[in-house]
């Protein structure tokens, strides 16, 4: 199995991360619920981390998937300080529309 | 004797000092003595100059080095050779009388102090222009003449039309200083010096291109015609008139408006190469002389109508200078110093005599209660018209006769009928003035009185010159030797005269029988009622035009002076304002633009943020295909 | 075979993806990521990362995605959808993200001869070898990992706790 | 010694800004007093070998920056204009009561420090750390003690300047950079380098421009009349009578050696705009009823005068300009106090409201006289020998420059005698009338003024001599 | 090593002291802690102890460099904090923990050698501070600068990762140096390798808030508390810029091609558009936000003069002589504006009559900010301009210009404070002394760093 892996390029998981990773942008720009948001965030993180346990067994090099732990770890931290700031707000403000948060400008 | 050099012009500066320092302290008498005294020392110490020149030549005196900056090494030094020696005579003498005039003519004067102070400084700069041993010397006298001038004709400050007349006469000197300046630069250019003593010997040694000759004697003209009131810069000087009495008998007659003719036959070595800028010079020094003759004719303030004859007698000058005769036209200056500086003080014992009266039309039949003035103007009058064997029967007809002879027909014809127009209107002036009815009010017929002994003494002495002064140059073909040419020839060469014997004396004799006739003629018009002259505004057609001075003043103004004032505003609130600070304020202006339009992007929103991000990553991703 | 598997789990987390931004409840999103997620964790498998795999599900799926899902609970989002944005904002991110696409795609096109092919392992994704590799190497990083943890543990609790009134 | 210069002012503002001594004033006329006795005793060093009375102390060793100063003959003449000028701005500043007075005079000791900082660096660094440091005690005292609307007016000249002296600091950087080795921004150092032509082009337009607006030269000039008008008198003095020389003086210590063969290009433009300077703002000056406005843009064109002299580098252009910079300065302080002076006792400072002032004030009105007729240049007042000199410079340089720059001794005449006669001359008003004479401050200040501008003026050559060698030295390292 | 583990213990003391009863130890020990850190890193590198992790964290001259920088930033603004935080009650030692565990996060950004170390480092600087900014609970603004910091700082992170992810695809190493080395080989042919190396610039852009990646910084500066904005303005600044220059330096050097035109760009566009912004400022914490975009402008210059001998040292003058203007100028608009609740320049109006030191305090900060000699931030200017004028001249002259504009909304605060007429019925205000002692002591530095600017530059050149 690993050997017909290696026939695909490495070139297709580069694209397939790409859209992944684009997707989670697109989400980013169009969502207005500030969870969604978050959530296209991770998948943004997603792409990465598939991106670089394709890079660790195509270069047959551990430090890509330990890198993949450590993009977890942060991700569950900022997971964990983003929907407490989230929480927060809501208690102000009742809404978690990042659009309604426009008081700040010029 | 040369130690004692510096004191001639140092002495009426210590005059000044004195005089402007402390003389608001000192009583009227000690003014008077002390700014005259000085006079009376420098004129000493001239004469004793003189004897001294004319016993071992000239004398050079080095004070100190003023600046010394490259090649150009400027000397605060005097040269006191022949010609300078006559000019300080000239100065010192005529100024010493005019001094002692001025204690009685402005006795009653709250700025009497100030008055001397005045007429010592202008003194002083004037010695410094006779004496100077360089340009820079003549420029520094040159300049503090003007002022002088300035602040003398602005004396009574009280009155603002008298101040513009002064800076009207300070501003037109500019004019021809700024000419004189750059005639110095290109002395210095072309000889690497500006002293006379490096300037003129060398002339010959050095091969000169003709056209910067004439360029350095058109920008030394220049000043001439500023200094010297020649068309086109001469309305100053009637307007100059503003000024008191004794000070346009001393400067604007006797010696600061000849400084001009000074210094072109200081400058003669130069002029003399360079026919084509003496031909300027005769050209400009007819015209003014006729013009300010014709505009004569119609004044009726009798300063005004001395001022034009000076005007007129000047261009005479310039004519003899231009037709090379310069020992001829320092010779008029010599004589017209006399017999102008006794017109005008004469004139002011009339004004002093009226209680400040200058109109003629309300004067007339003077000659009884003024009776020494009236001589003595008497006097006055006919040596400038040229009556036989007086000072300016002298020096004109040898004006005329060089004319003549260098200028031709032509030339003498229109110089002689300036002479003319001199006879005319100095004629006329006499007899409205002196003869025929009082015209004045009631107060001033009662306030009529002849002046006192300290004024009518400088009349007596100065009638006494205009009338002997002729005979400091007797033509050969009257017997006489030319002396004073003789004495200047150091300086100056001699003019040649190829006139025979026939000729001079028939152009001696036209011009005494115009004289004669002219001012019989005018005895007859106007000493009588019905010629007297009629009000400014009723006159018409060509009179009316001279009576206005031909509007000369108003064409300048016209042309000069409002469109530099509206050029000054221009500038000021459209390019200085609008354009040129506009521009800058419009940077500043645009920046902030530039600023309100990336603030819009800050619009608080965080989509457009993360958009822009997006965006901008996008874009900047592009210089990968770069 | 594995090409084809490939294909297939690339494509159900591409669409599952897509669906997660389009879908208007916020917890369909939610179940639409996790069914992302488990088509990434398929990867893995066929990328003989299985350690990775296993971790991945674990930490995402069932921390990370039950915590999105309790936040959207306690705050009671969870039938409420949200106010959506207008089809011209949407058609302005499209182009946006559309051409950060475009322009890195473009860029990265060919690629593949930029990744050295060094003599394969199958074993780089072991626990082994992970862990070996994680507690030497790494040891540094993983120990600094604990201050980030605590810094946001830290912050979420301020960020939770209410101020006594003074 | 050199250093006491700078030292003694800034001790001396440091006293009076911390401690606030009562006798305030008196401690900062002493200060500059103390500078002026330092300058003299300055004269008696020979200056005929290049820098003298050096002094070095490292600032960024590595860079190549030291706190490097110097003197020679043209420093020395700078000197002697600001400690002559200096006493004349602290004494004349008597005359006010200044809210705040320690800082006051703090801020101008700190300025008079930075500007004898900027005449004797010999780093070009230094100088452009004091060149700006001379603009923050300035703009201070225009901002603080000015009058109308002087936020807005000193704002713009603040930034006008900066903007100007930063292409400045381009062109030293550039010029930094191609010296050998590890850098340096030593004078010498900075001299040797032989710049590419392209690039000396650029490098001479910044130190232009720097100097340009400082001078000002036209079209570089809208600040100054605002700012001279907005500022408190001492300001405007020590912004006229000093600081803009650092402009003029930038440019024959600066801009001229270390980008010679620019020079050759680029002179005929900068003598243009000099040139245009003059009669442009000479014409304007003639109908101004602001008589500080009017001193304003005559000095504009004394300055375009003095630029165009330097431009044209010749002996004549720069000894007439360096003379004249010290005799300028003397006479636009005077200038400047009979403004403030009028405005003092009739509180107004527009022509049109005075008149008759001579009749009521005769001391005053000599005074007035003798200081105007040094700006008008009449010889034997101090103005003279410079302008005649300049006018010489730029007349060698080319005919009509000479003839169009010296219509500034027409128009000089006009626009003072204007007003003169307008302040001075006429019957005197209702105000005017109750004009007094001049107290003893004043006379002390204006009297002292009158006898620098006569005394300077029958003696030039004493000034000239200081330089003369120096500017032989500067004329024979850069020929155009 | 030493001064990153005593502030993590410092940190943890300030937590638990934070809820002991007596709360106000909480600065103390803060401050001996950064005292302490400050003094470890000043003295310099301990061999066999600091190089032990070298493949992760080497702490070297120029890490300590600056390190010295961010301590002292933080230890000036823990100076302030004793007045700062006064409302502050249950959270007061969270700020204090949360502070100086991003401090943390700074250190290790300073020291990382490696692409994951430099990672985990951003984010705890990051993550405190997401929280920092949102830590007035109840005040809406500070809400939304939280949400906005966190939202825009997680995508910038994905960004950044991504960038990382396709740079370690192309170099098979997360290591600086080995990425040196592969990038020299391949020499910026690999396409990924320049894909990555772009998005890793535009994710550090979003840290050190380079246009087009800046626009959380206005909102979130003014939203934030005000000694958490310094903090942010100084330490997070700091940071971000050190960290870039060495990833720069050592990893991307050889490909510099690659990236020297987008920066290029990223720095004309950064100063253009926040000093003609800031113009428009009458708040004085946006003006600063303004400023600090601003200067991060200039400082890119740094970056794109990796190769130059003296740009880290430019680099670190520069962030110094910044940071100790921004600290001094927040220290006195803490102290007007929440005492008169005005946040505006106006706050300022006549404090050059009322209380003489503040305004002077202010105006030399803002005239360092502004570059006017002989202020450090003119130095520090000038160390940057020489080292990039060589190689952009276009760029400093556009720099040069900007400072230019900057005069214009600096210079509002100073003719705010000595100008403007201060209201009559003003009651005075109580300066600290605390907040005395820490500008005092700024104000030494300052003067300092004017008269010897070389001494900041012992710190790299110790063995």
């Amino acid at each position: 199995m690993l050997e017909t892996i290696q026939q695909i390029p490495i070139e297709h998981y580069v694209l397939y991360s790409s859209v992944l990773f684009i997707i989670g942008i697109f989400g980013v720009l169009t969502r207005r619920n500030a969870i969604v948001v978050l959530m296209c965030v991770e998948l943004m993180l997603n792409a990465v981390n598939l991106l670089l346990a394709a890079f660790s067994t195509y270069l047959s090099d551990a430090q890509g998937q330990i890198m993949v732990f450590f993009i977890m770890v942060v991700a569950a931290a900022e997971a964990a300080v983003g929907l407490g700031i989230l929480v927060m707000i809501y208690r102000n403000t009742k809404s978690t529309d990042i659009s309604l948060l426009d008081k700040l400008k010029n | 004797m040369n130690q004692l050099i510096p004191l001639i012009p140092f002495l009426p500066l210590i005059g000044f000092a004195v005089n402007g320092l402390f003389g608001r302290n000192l009583s009227k008498n000690t003014v008077g003595i002390i700014g005259s005294g000085v006079l009376l020392a420098s004129f000493l110490l001239s004469t004793a100059a003189f004897n001294q020149v004319a016993a071992s030549g000239p004398i050079q005196v080095t004070l100190y080095n003023f600046f010394t900056v490259d090649s150009l090494s400027v000397n605060f030094g005097f040269l006191v050779d022949q010609l300078s020696v006559w000019m300080m005579l000239i100065v010192t003498g005529v100024g010493f009388l005019i001094h002692v005039y001025s204690a009685g003519y402005m006795h009653d004067d709250e700025g009497f102090y100030k008055f001397f102070a005045y007429l010592n400084l202008f003194i002083f700069s004037m010695l410094l222009l006779i004496m100077g041993d360089n340009f820079l010397m003549l420029f520094f006298g040159w300049e503090g003449v003007g002022l002088c001038s300035y602040l003398l004709i602005g004396f009574w400050y009280t009155n603002h039309e008298y101040g513009k007349a002064a800076r009207k006469a300070f501003i037109m000197n500019r004019i021809g200083d700024l000419g004189l300046l750059l005639g110095i630069f290109m002395i210095y250019q072309q000889f690497g010096s500006i002293a006379y003593a490096d300037v003129f010997p060398r002339i010959g040694e050095m091969s000169l291109d003709a056209g910067i000759v004439t360029t350095i004697c058109l920008l030394l003209f220049i000043g001439a015609m500023g200094k010297s009131a020649q068309i086109p810069l001469y309305t100053w000087l009637p307007d100059a008139m503003a000024g008191p009495t004794p000070v346009s008998a001393l400067i604007h007659a006797a010696t600061m408006v000849t400084a001009g003719i000074y210094l072109i036959a200081r400058s003669n070595a130069l002029y003399s190469l360079s026919p084509d800028a003496m031909h300027f010079v005769a050209v400009i020094g007819m015209a003014t002389s006729l013009f300010a003759a014709v505009i004569g004719l119609r004044q009726n303030d009798i300063k005004k109508v001395l001022a034009y004859s000076t005007v007129s007698q000047l261009g005479l000058m310039f004519v003899a200078l231009g037709m090379g005769a310069y020992a001829s036209a320092m010779f008029h200056v010599t004589t017209h110093a006399f017999f102008k500086a006794l017109l005008f003080l004469a004139a002011g014992s009339v004004i002093h005599g009226m209680g400040g009266e200058q109109d003629i039309r309300n004067m007339g039949g003077l000659r009884k209660a003024m009776p020494i003035t009236f001589w003595v103007f008497l006097i006055g009058t006919f040596a400038i018209s040229g009556f036989p064997l007086l000072s300016g029967f002298f020096s004109k007809d040898e004006i005329l006769a060089y004319t003549y002879a260098h200028g031709g027909f032509g030339w003498w014809a229109v110089a002689s009928f300036s002479a003319l127009l001199t006879a005319t209107y100095m004629g006329r002036l006499l007899y409205v003035t002196f003869f025929g009815e009082f015209r004045g009010t009631h107060e001033q017929e009662h306030h009529l009185h002849e002046s006192p002994a300290v004024m009518t003494l400088p009349l007596i002495v100065l009638a006494v010159l205009s009338v002997a002064g002729g005979f400091l140059n007797v033509p050969h073909f009257l017997g006489g030797h030319q002396w004073m040419a003789g004495w200047l020839s150091q300086v100056i060469p001699a003019a040649e005269l190829h006139l025979d014997h026939h000729t001079e004396t028939l152009l001696m004799g036209t011009a005494t029988a115009v004289a004669l006739i002219v001012l019989t003629v005018t005895w007859m018009l106007y000493s009588k009622k019905a010629n007297l002259p009629v009000a400014d505004s009723a006159q018409a057609g060509l009179t009316r035009w001279i009576a206005n001075k031909f509007y000369v003043d108003e064409l300048y103004d016209a042309l000069f002076v409002r469109p530099t004032e509206r050029l000054s505003k221009a500038f000021h609130y459209y390019v200085d304002i609008q354009i040129i600070d506009g521009i800058v304020n419009g940077v500043g202006a645009g920046v902030q633009r530039l600023g309100a339009e990336f603030r819009k992007v800050q619009n608080g929103n965080i989509e457009y943020y993360l958009v822009g991000m997006v965006a901008g990553a996008a874009a900047l991703m592009l210089t990968l295909w770069l | 075979m594995s090409q084809y598997l490939f294909l297939t789990l690339a494509v159900i987390s591409v669409a599952t993806a897509l669906l997660m931004v389009f879908s208007r409840n916020p917890v369909h999103s939610v179940l639409y990521l996790i069914a992302t997620f488990f088509a990434i964790a398929g990867q893995y498998v066929l990328l003989n990362a299985q350690f990775l795999a296993i971790v991945h599900i674990i930490v995402y799926a069932g921390a990370i995605m039950v915590l999105f899902l309790f936040v959207l609970m306690l705050l009671n989002l969870n039938n409420a959808t949200e106010p959506q944005k207008s089809n011209a904002w949407k058609v302005t991110g499209a182009i946006a993200a559309g051409s950060l696409l475009l322009v890195m795609v473009g860029a990265l096109k060919g690629s593949t001869a930029a990744v050295a092919q060094v003599a394969h392992k199958s074993d780089v994704g072991l626990v082994q070898n992970l862990g070996r590799v994680l507690f030497t190497d790494f040891v540094v990083p993983f120990e600094i990992a604990g201050i980030l943890f605590l810094a946001a543990m830290v912050g979420a609790v301020l960020v939770g706790k209410r101020d006594a009134k003074l | 010694m050199s250093l006491s210069f700078i030292l003694i002012p800034f001790i001396a503002s440091a006293l009076i800004l911390l401690a606030r001594p009562a006798a305030t004033r008196q401690l900062a006329l002493l200060a500059t007093l103390a500078n002026l006795a330092v300058t003299a005793y300055c004269f008696s060093c020979d200056y005929s070998q290049g820098m003298n009375c050096t002094f070095q102390a490292p600032w960024l060793p590595e860079a190549g920056f030291s706190f490097s100063l110097g003197m020679d003959g043209v420093t020395l003449l700078m000197l002697l204009l600001t400690n002559l000028v200096s006493p004349l701005i602290v004494y004349g500043s008597w005359s006010r009561s200044y809210e705040n007075e320690s800082r006051y005079y703090g801020l101008i000791l700190l300025m008079i420090g930075a500007l004898n900082g900027v005449f004797l660096a010999t780093d070009g660094l230094l100088f452009y750390v004091f060149y700006e440091l001379a603009l923050i005690p300035i703009y201070f005292i225009c901002a603080i003690w000015g009058g109308q609307d002087r936020i807005r007016i000193t704002l713009k000249f603040f930034i006008y300047t900066f903007v100007g002296s930063l292409f400045m600091l381009l062109s030293l950087l550039y010029i930094y950079l191609q010296t050998p080795g590890g850098h340096s921004f030593a004078w010498n150092d900075l001299v040797n380098v032989q710049l590419p032509a392209g690039s000396e082009l650029w490098v001479m337009l910044g130190f232009f421009i720097a100097f340009a607006v400082k001078m000002p030269v036209f079209p570089l000039h809208t600040w100054q009349p605002d700012t001279y008008v907005a500022a408190p008198t001492g300001g405007t003095m020590l912004l006229s009578g000093i600081m803009l020389k650092m402009g003029t003086y930038g440019v024959i210590r600066w801009m001229m050696p270390l980008a010679p063969e620019a020079a050759h290009t680029l002179t005929p433009t900068f003598i243009t705009l000099a040139i245009i300077g003059i009669v442009y703002a000479s014409i304007i000056a003639v109908k101004q009823t602001d008589f500080k406005r009017l001193i304003a843009y005559s000095s504009i064109a004394h300055v375009g005068l003095i630029a165009a002299g330097i431009f044209a580098w010749n002996k004549a252009g720069l000894q007439g300009s360096l003379i004249q910079m010290l005799n300028h300065g003397i006479n636009v302080v005077g200038l400047f106090y009979i403004s403030d002076l009028l405005e003092r006792r009739l509180g107004t400072r527009t022509l049109g409201d005075m008149g008759g002032i001579a009749k009521s004030a005769p001391v005053f009105a000599t005074l007035f006289m003798i200081i105007m007729l040094g700006s008008v240049a009449v010889p034997l007042t101090n103005g003279f020998p410079g302008e005649f000199l300049l006018l010489n410079g730029v007349w060698s340089y080319n005919f009509w420059a000479g003839v169009i720059a010296g219509l500034t001794i027409i128009f000089g005449a006009v626009y003072m005698l204007r007003a003169y006669g307008l302040a001075m001359f006429g019957e005197p008003g209702e105000q005017t009338a109750r004009f007094s004479d001049l107290n003893t401050q004043e006379r002390i200040m204006l009297g002292a003024i009158s006898l620098l501008v006569i005394v300077l003026g029958f003696f030039p050559g004493f000034i000239l001599n200081l330089t003369d060698s120096t500017v032989n030295r500067i004329l024979g390292a850069v020929q155009l | 090593m030493t001064a990153l583990l005593i502030l993590f213990f410092t940190a943890l003391a300030a937590l638990f002291a934070g809820l002991s009863k007596n709360r106000k130890s909480v600065q103390t020990i803060s401050l001996i802690g950064s005292l302490l850190a400050l003094a470890s890193v000043v003295a310099g590198p301990v061999r066999g102890w600091d190089d032990m992790y070298a493949s992760m964290l080497r702490f070297d001259n120029y890490a300590m460099a600056f390190s010295a920088v961010a301590i002292l930033s933080a230890t000036l603004i823990f100076g302030l904090t004793g007045w700062g935080f006064r409302t502050l009650t249950s959270t007061l030692g969270d700020n204090y923990g949360l502070i100086l565990f991003s401090l943390c996060g700074a250190l290790c950004m300073f020291s990382s050698t490696n692409l994951v170390m430099l990672f985990l480092g951003i984010e705890i600087l990051s993550i405190p501070l997401y929280v920092l900014a949102g830590s007035r609970r109840d005040d809406l603004a500070s809400n939304e600068a939280a949400l906005k910091y966190f939202l825009m700082g997680s995508f910038a992170t994905g960004i950044l990762l991504f960038g990382i992810a396709l740079v370690y695809g192309s170099t098979a190493s997360f290591d600086f140096s080995a990425i040196g080395t592969a990038a020299a080989q391949s020499a910026g042919s690999s396409n990924m390798l320049r894909v990555g190396i772009l998005l890793i610039v535009f994710g550090l852009s979003f840290k050190v808030s380079a246009a087009p990646f800046h626009f959380w910084a206005p909102d979130v500066y003014t939203g934030s508390p005000n000694l958490i904005t310094a903090f942010m303005a100084t330490v997070v600044k700091t940071a971000g810029f050190a960290a870039f220059f060495t990833l720069f330096a050592t990893a991307f050097a050889p490909v510099a091609s690659v990236w020297t035109l987008p920066v290029s760009i990223i720095a004309g566009l950064t100063m253009t558009l926040a000093n003609t912004t800031a113009l428009f400022q009458d708040n004085f914490k946006r003006m600063m936000a303004y400023s600090s975009i601003a200067h991060a402008g200039y400082l890119l210059l740094a970056i794109l003069s990796v190769d130059n001998a003296g740009a880290d040292r430019a680099l670190m003058f520069y962030l110094l002589s910044y940071s100790i203007a921004t600290i001094c100028a927040f220290a006195v608009f803490i102290i007007v504006a929440e005492q008169k609740g005005d946040d505006t320049f106006a706050a300022f109006n006549g404090l050059g009559k009322s209380h003489p030191f503040l305004a002077l305090v202010l105006t030399v900060s803002v005239l360092s900010l502004a570059g006017v000699p002989p202020f450090p931030g003119f130095f520090g200017k000038y160390y940057l301009f020489t080292a990039v004028f060589d190689s952009y001249p276009a760029l400093v002259v556009l720099a040069v210009i900007n400072s230019a504009i900057s005069i214009y909304y600096y210079f509002k605060v100073i003719i705010a404070a000595w100008f403007q007429k201060g209201s009559e019925n003003e009651a005075a205000l109580a300066v600290p002394a605390g907040i005395r002692v820490t500008i005092s002591v700024a104000l030494i530095l300052t003067a300092v760093l004017s008269a010897a600017p070389y001494l900041a530059f012992t710190l790299f050149s110790r063995n």
